[in-house]
């Protein structure tokens, strides 16, 4: 039972830090551009896919795959902040809201129009291997990816703490004002973030396509997710993101344990509904 | 009568004339258009006049539909009157979700995901109630569909027809009373600048809730419709995302705090949507998604070129802007 | 003891994070007086507005309008009290008509909304806006937006009016006009006036009584000649420049 | 009246199954249609973009092959494909649309829902709905006069599925000790489970089922789920899932080192579709389902077999294209029965069914006042290499059951 349990715990963790990755991406979007991107979980299918492209057909494993998928999401958020969402930085959250909805649409049933209704999945040689830690056992798959994860989210925080770009950047979400005045290029930047942004949810698909599999319809779930995570987390903090993929990670396991598991999603959702209400800017996010 | 009274009721009379033109098919989709004219005049209330987001605005739909559906399946309670406990359920969640993120000062985007956490809390809490169905959906016996029956809403489709077109009408109406009142203009100024309305002696905090509440409870009178209509409910119809998503379309797309927004943003969407399918039909592309992916573009095109809705922008060119009356400045 | 007078502020203090933003500040107005409350930049004189207006609850001191306490209200039922506040940023209902704006402010009084347009349209006519009421309020010039701040405080029909900085960034023919407005419905209605200012010529003008403070703290009291004359405030003033 | 013109088949003769498949083909020749040259507009609704996209383009493939082989039969129809985005607004409206267009059967709708939607519209207009593929109870439970389903509902595929677990078992000789249950939360795994539970006790089945796990199907990951289906120390696990989430169940199993005698669907999708093949490999193999399957034995299902894989190569022949072909089956049918396409007397022609050679397993298409076929009949299929083969009952078995399973480890 204990060590049942405890298996269980050490999965929802290495998972829930994959989903940080994701929902990393989400976070420093909006603590720089300040939109809410409602297309993420659409984004990250279509990284999936881009995975499931490259390991059919050119038998590229997803962790060497990772970093030119990474890339085609930076140059898919780049554009998209350019040439849409700039425009609308500065309009109320539900015209934002209606603009990334109609992203998504496209995405769904772009991916439906080129993939199919089915649902893919990538099966590496490794996929099925466990490693025993004393009475564990640990997926190598998700020690992996897990591992991946946590190293790409360190290499973005050296990023936004050591490198210009990264500090203009920050300082265009502290104060935008004053990024203007120094005469900082706010549009770039922005489109910069929205890319740096994209290649996260473009690392976490490559690591979550081989966990899971994609459909077209994958996306709104993973949206839905991503948000439970940034909200606990702290919307706009980087660390923030990390612990609310675990926490929700493991507490989805724990109630999916202790209680029913088709009600586990509820218990994220609850969890969600309490920190908006008792602590809107999240675990480890500043009060404004 | 000013111009807008005389297209309001050249609009009311075409819709009611329509069933002597149009076939069944062109009725189908036009209790759809109504559906979500009314539903997006409910929204409408809190988030174009109060200026509060809900993105979880089908949460109501589904307790209105599956209180007056519960009652009629179980107890025999007829549509006619388990309609006021929808009304009510509704309401009451409208108070607990405002006044809980009011209270504690919940605003802005973080107020739109609250309500989109409630819905979807909401949705996989009624998977667990057996006693409605659970996920295995809850169904209405259909019965006679030939007759008029309004008390228990059983009947023809034309009568179901007249009974949204009469509801469309009766919230454009009250609609149009409530901007011109007392809580329609204190709702503005909450809309507007928050401080500013406290500072001028107006309780923000019950105006909001007032606007929830009413959106809600309004809200769930289209549930109503939706259970007996289509006979069937399943949670993830009655409370999906995608449900609210289609609600807020409309008068988004229309005008959003306009009064005729909600009306053209459903009478551009749903047809749009049809017009779509037959023109992809008869393009001869018969690949399922390029609908949708078409019906995202044209989504796109429109928040991007007339990003304050189409009504404002016809109003314009139509020369019925506001101010033309004594003092009855339509919005 | 006379009447308890209309205002009665008495060693009002306010932290923020640690620091003594307000710190002691006591006056008292009577009814029909026009009191100015200055000092330089970062005084506390907004945050003092604020304590009374009960956006901000003080760490001690007491507000009294009319014998009754304000603290622990809110800003709507302070406004229901009788006390009417611009804010020195404007905050306009931007996307209504400059009417409507006003008219939300005599909703306070009246729950018929045409007998508030029509008090509205007077105060329009009263502060020379008569022939923008039709305008959105977003298009306004910044004087018009001040006085579209006045004129809905007004129309609230309070007992005291918080003028939080509405001559700034006026030119001079606009200051005296508006000083002459305030001056007429303080002589004809009896209005009590409480000001913030920075604009010397409309507080010379317009108060009877002025109320200096610095970082917090009260400077000195007294008419506008005693004030100008003093050397504490000139002192205060100066200090601000000179490190 | 003249609808009898099928030849009634009983049991021992259907069991015959090879002769008598050659008769019904040649039945065409015999009815001589009024009016040969009019096709029979068949309306066809399906959720072929939307959530349910897969299975619902699943179907259509069914759909696609249909009218050239029912041709070939004597029974021209003509398909109107229409989409219902999974969305009941749209299924509504798209059905009213198709009648508009002339359709003057509709076939559908694969979601509950949709399809009750769907049968209001047909009830109104008085156009037969001819239902490939709805479990819901209630759908046939409305007092409709113009639906017609083809489709068991869940008590009853679950009633067979149960039973068919105690064949395998004496087949095999080896009876497991305690069961497990995952289904998929969903409205088809509810119903599912509603009936399992409610049924299994009163099947006097030979393990007892020591814990029911409902999990969301569209949860990232069912490590926990199972897990928890681990601790319990079953030796057999029943799951009903819906689509891919049973590849996820699968490989939790392996790399859990969860090791029951075997898994087993009391009846539903999922284990015999060809993303569980691809993704799972070897892993896939003996996995046993218990649902309606195509007869492998009859001339009918070897001609759609043939058709099918000439149109589509790589995809599977599976359940969703049986079913949909026999909805169109059965509207055509009744028009060449009726002798006109005109849909009062489709209408007319569809409650004396009487299908003998069809293409899945089971007794005649009949329906009773309800509108229900009753003699639907499960079958056991098991994976083997990558591919579904019936196993029970035997008379139209392709290959033995294997009970218990090899273990995860010890295969090749």
């Amino acid at each position: 039972m204990t060590i049942d349990l405890a298996n269980q715990i050490v999965t929802g963790l290495l998972t829930g830090l994959v989903y940080s990755l994701m929902a990393l991406g989400l976070s420093v979007i909006f603590g720089v551009v300040r939109v809410v991107n409602f297309a993420h979980g659409e984004m990250t299918a279509l990284a999936m896919y881009a995975a499931w492209a490259l390991f059919t057909w050119a038998e590229l494993d997803p962790l060497l795959g990772l970093p030119l998928i990474a890339l085609l999401l930076f140059v898919l958020g780049y554009v998209m902040q350019r040439g849409l969402i700039d425009a609308f930085v500065a309009k109320p959250e539900h015209m934002q809201f209606i603009l990334l909805v109609a992203v998504a649409i496209i995405m769904v049933n772009g991916s439906l129009l080129v993939f199919g209704p089915d649902a893919h999945g990538i099966q590496v040689p490794y996929g099925f291997d466990t490693y025993e830690v004393g009475p564990l056992l640990v997926d190598k798959v998700r020690l992996l990816a897990a591992t991946a994860a946590l190293c790409i989210s360190g290499l973005l925080m050296l990023f936004f703490r050591r490198t210009m770009t990264g500090k203009a950047i920050r300082a265009c979400a502290d104060n935008l004002v004053g990024a203007r005045v120094i005469g900082l290029n706010v549009k770039r930047l922005y489109a910069v973030t929205f890319g740096i942004g994209a290649a996260c949810v473009g690392a976490a698909g490559a690591l979550l396509s081989m966990l899971i599999d994609v459909m077209p319809s994958s996306g709104p779930e993973l949206t839905m997710l991503a948000f439970i995570i940034v909200i606990v987390g702290g919307l706009g903090s980087m660390g923030g993101a990390l612990l609310g993929g675990i926490l929700i990670g493991v507490s989805e396991v724990l109630a999916g344990y202790f209680l029913m598991p088709s009600m586990k999603g509820m218990f994220s959702f609850a969890i969600l509904i309490l920190i908006l209400i008792l602590r809107p800017q999240g675990l480890m996010g500043a009060r404004k | 009568m000013s111009r807008q009274a005389i297209l309001l009721g050249l609009l009311l009379a075409a819709f009611a004339l329509a069933p002597l033109v149009a076939g069944p098919y062109l009725l189908s989709v036009l209790v759809v258009v109504m559906y979500f004219a009314y539903v997006g005049q409910a929204w409408n209330i809190m988030m174009g006049f109060a200026g509060q987001l809900s993105l979880g605005h089908t949460l109501y739909v589904g307790l209105g539909a599956y209180t007056a559906a519960a009652l009629f399946v179980h107890l025999g309670v007829p549509a006619v009157f388990g309609l006021f406990a929808s009304v009510a359920v509704a309401a009451l969640a409208g108070g607990v979700v405002g006044s809980l993120g009011f209270r504690f000062g919940v605003k802005g985007v973080y107020f739109a995901l609250l309500t989109i956490a409630f819905a979807e809390f909401t949705r996989i809490l009624f998977e667990h109630i057996p006693g409605l169905g659970g996920p295995g959906g809850l169904f209405l016996p259909v019965g006679d569909r030939s007759g008029i029956d309004l008390v228990h809403l059983r009947g023809h489709p034309l009568m179901f027809y007249y009974l949204i077109l009469a509801m469309t009408a009766g919230i454009f109406l009250l609609c149009r009373r409530l901007v011109r009142s007392r809580l329609g203009y204190t709702w503005l100024a909450v809309r507007e600048d928050q401080e500013a309305a406290a500072a001028l002696g107006i309780n923000v905090f019950r105006a909001k809730l007032a606007a929830v509440m009413l959106s809600a409870g309004l809200t769930a009178l289209g549930g109503v419709f939706f259970a007996f209509y289509y006979n069937n409910l399943f949670p993830n119809q009655a409370f999906g995302m995608n449900r609210s998503i289609e609600i807020i379309l409309a008068p988004i797309v229309g005008g959003l705090g306009t009064l005729f927004g909600p009306i053209l943003g459903a009478l551009i969407l749903t047809p749009l949507g049809e017009g779509i399918t037959m023109a992809t039909e008869a393009m001869g592309f018969k690949a399922a998604g390029i609908k949708q992916l078409c019906y995202g573009l044209a989504l796109l095109a429109i928040v991007k070129f007339l990003p304050d809705g189409v009504w404002p922008w016809a109003r314009a060119r139509l020369g019925l802007e506001p101010g033309d009356g004594d003092g009855e400045d339509d919005r | 003891m006379s009447a308890a007078p209309l205002l009665l502020v008495e060693g009002l203090v306010k932290n923020f994070r640690g620091l003594r933003a307000v710190d002691g500040v006591s006056f008292s107005v009577g009814a029909g007086e026009v009191v100015a409350l200055i000092g330089p930049n970062g005084a506390g004189k907004t945050t003092v507005f604020n304590m009374i207006a009960g956006v901000f609850q003080p760490d001690g001191g007491r507000v009294e309008l009319e014998g009754a306490s304000l603290v622990g209200l809110r800003p709507d039922q302070v406004c229901r009290a009788g006390v009417g506040r611009t804010f020195q940023l404007v905050k306009p209902f931007g996307n209504i008509s400059v009417e409507e704006n006003v008219l939300i402010g005599a909703l306070r009084w009246t729950h018929d909304v045409g007998q508030a347009r029509r008090r509205a349209r007077e105060v329009l006519d009263l502060l020379g806006l008569a022939d923008k009421r039709r305008q959105m309020a977003r298009g306004l010039t910044l004087p018009d937006r001040k006085c579209l701040e006045v004129a809905r405080a007004l129309a609230t029909g309070p007992k005291l009016l918080l003028l939080d900085e509405v001559m700034a960034g006026l030119r001079p023919a606009e200051t005296d006009r508006m000083v002459e407005t305030f001056r007429t419905l303080n002589r004809e209605t009896g209005l009590t006036i409480v000001l913030i200012e920075h604009v010397m010529r409309a507080v010379m003008a317009l108060s009877q009584r002025v109320v200096v403070i610095n970082t917090g703290k009260p400077v000195c009291e007294g008419t506008p000649d005693e004030v100008v004359r003093d050397p504490r405030v000139l002192d205060c003033y100066l200090g601000q420049e000179t490190p | 009246m003249s609808g009898h013109s099928s030849p009634m088949v009983n049991r021992r003769g259907f069991l015959a199954a090879g002769a008598a498949g050659a008769a019904v083909l040649g039945l065409g020749g015999r009815a001589r249609p009024l009016h040969a040259a009019e096709p029979l507009k068949v309306g066809l609704l399906l959720p072929l973009s939307g959530s349910l996209a897969r299975e619902g383009q699943s179907c259509k493939r069914g759909a696609d092959v249909t009218p050239a082989l029912l041709a070939d039969m004597g029974m021209p129809v003509q398909l109107m494909i229409a989409d219902t985005e999974t969305n009941i607004d749209t299924a509504r409206t798209r059905a009213e649309k198709l009648i508009a267009d002339g359709a003057q059967v509709l076939v559908g709708a694969f979601d509950s829902a949709h399809t009750l939607a769907v049968a209001q519209v047909c009830e109104q207009r008085g156009v037969p709905l001819v239902i490939n593929i709805a479990a819901a109870p209630n759908i046939t439970e409305q007092g409709f006069k113009t639906v017609f389903r083809n489709f068991p509902t869940a008590p009853k595929l679950v009633t067979e599925g149960l039973a068919l677990m105690k064949d395998v078992f004496k087949t095999t000789g080896t009876t497991p000790t305690k069961a497990v249950f995952l289904h998929n939360n969903d409205t088809f795994g509810t119903a599912m489970a509603g009936a399992v539970n409610k049924l299994f006790p009163t099947l006097d089945m030979p393990f007892p089922l020591v814990e029911t796990i409902a999990y969301d199907g569209a949860a990232r990951d069912l490590a926990v789920e199972v897990g928890k289906a681990k601790a319990t120390g079953a030796d057999l696990v029943l799951l009903v899932p819906h689509g891919d989430d049973c590849i996820r169940v699968i490989r939790e199993m392996v790399k859990q080192r969860f090791e029951p005698k075997a898994v087993i669907s009391p009846g539903s999708p999922g284990m015999y579709e060809a993303q569980f093949y691809k993704t799972l490999g070897k892993y896939s193999d003996y996995c046993m389902t218990n649902l309606p399957w195509i007869n492998p034995k009859t001339a009918m299902s070897q001609a759609l077999l043939k058709a099918f894989t000439k149109a589509y190569p790589d995809a599977l022949f599976e359940m969703n294209i049986g079913y949909t072909f026999e909805a169109i089956l059965i509207a055509a049918d009744a028009a060449k029965r009726a002798g006109s396409t005109d849909p009062k007397a489709v209408l007319a022609a569809l409650p004396v069914t009487s299908i003998a050679e069809h293409v899945m397993i089971g007794g005649p298409i009949v329906f009773d006042a309800k509108g229900q076929n009753t003699n639907t009949r499960s079958a056991t299929i098991q994976n083997f290499g990558g591919k579904p083969l019936v196993v029970l009952p035997s008379e139209v078995a392709e290959a033995k059951p294997v009970f218990p399973a090899p273990g995860w480890q010890q295969r090749g």
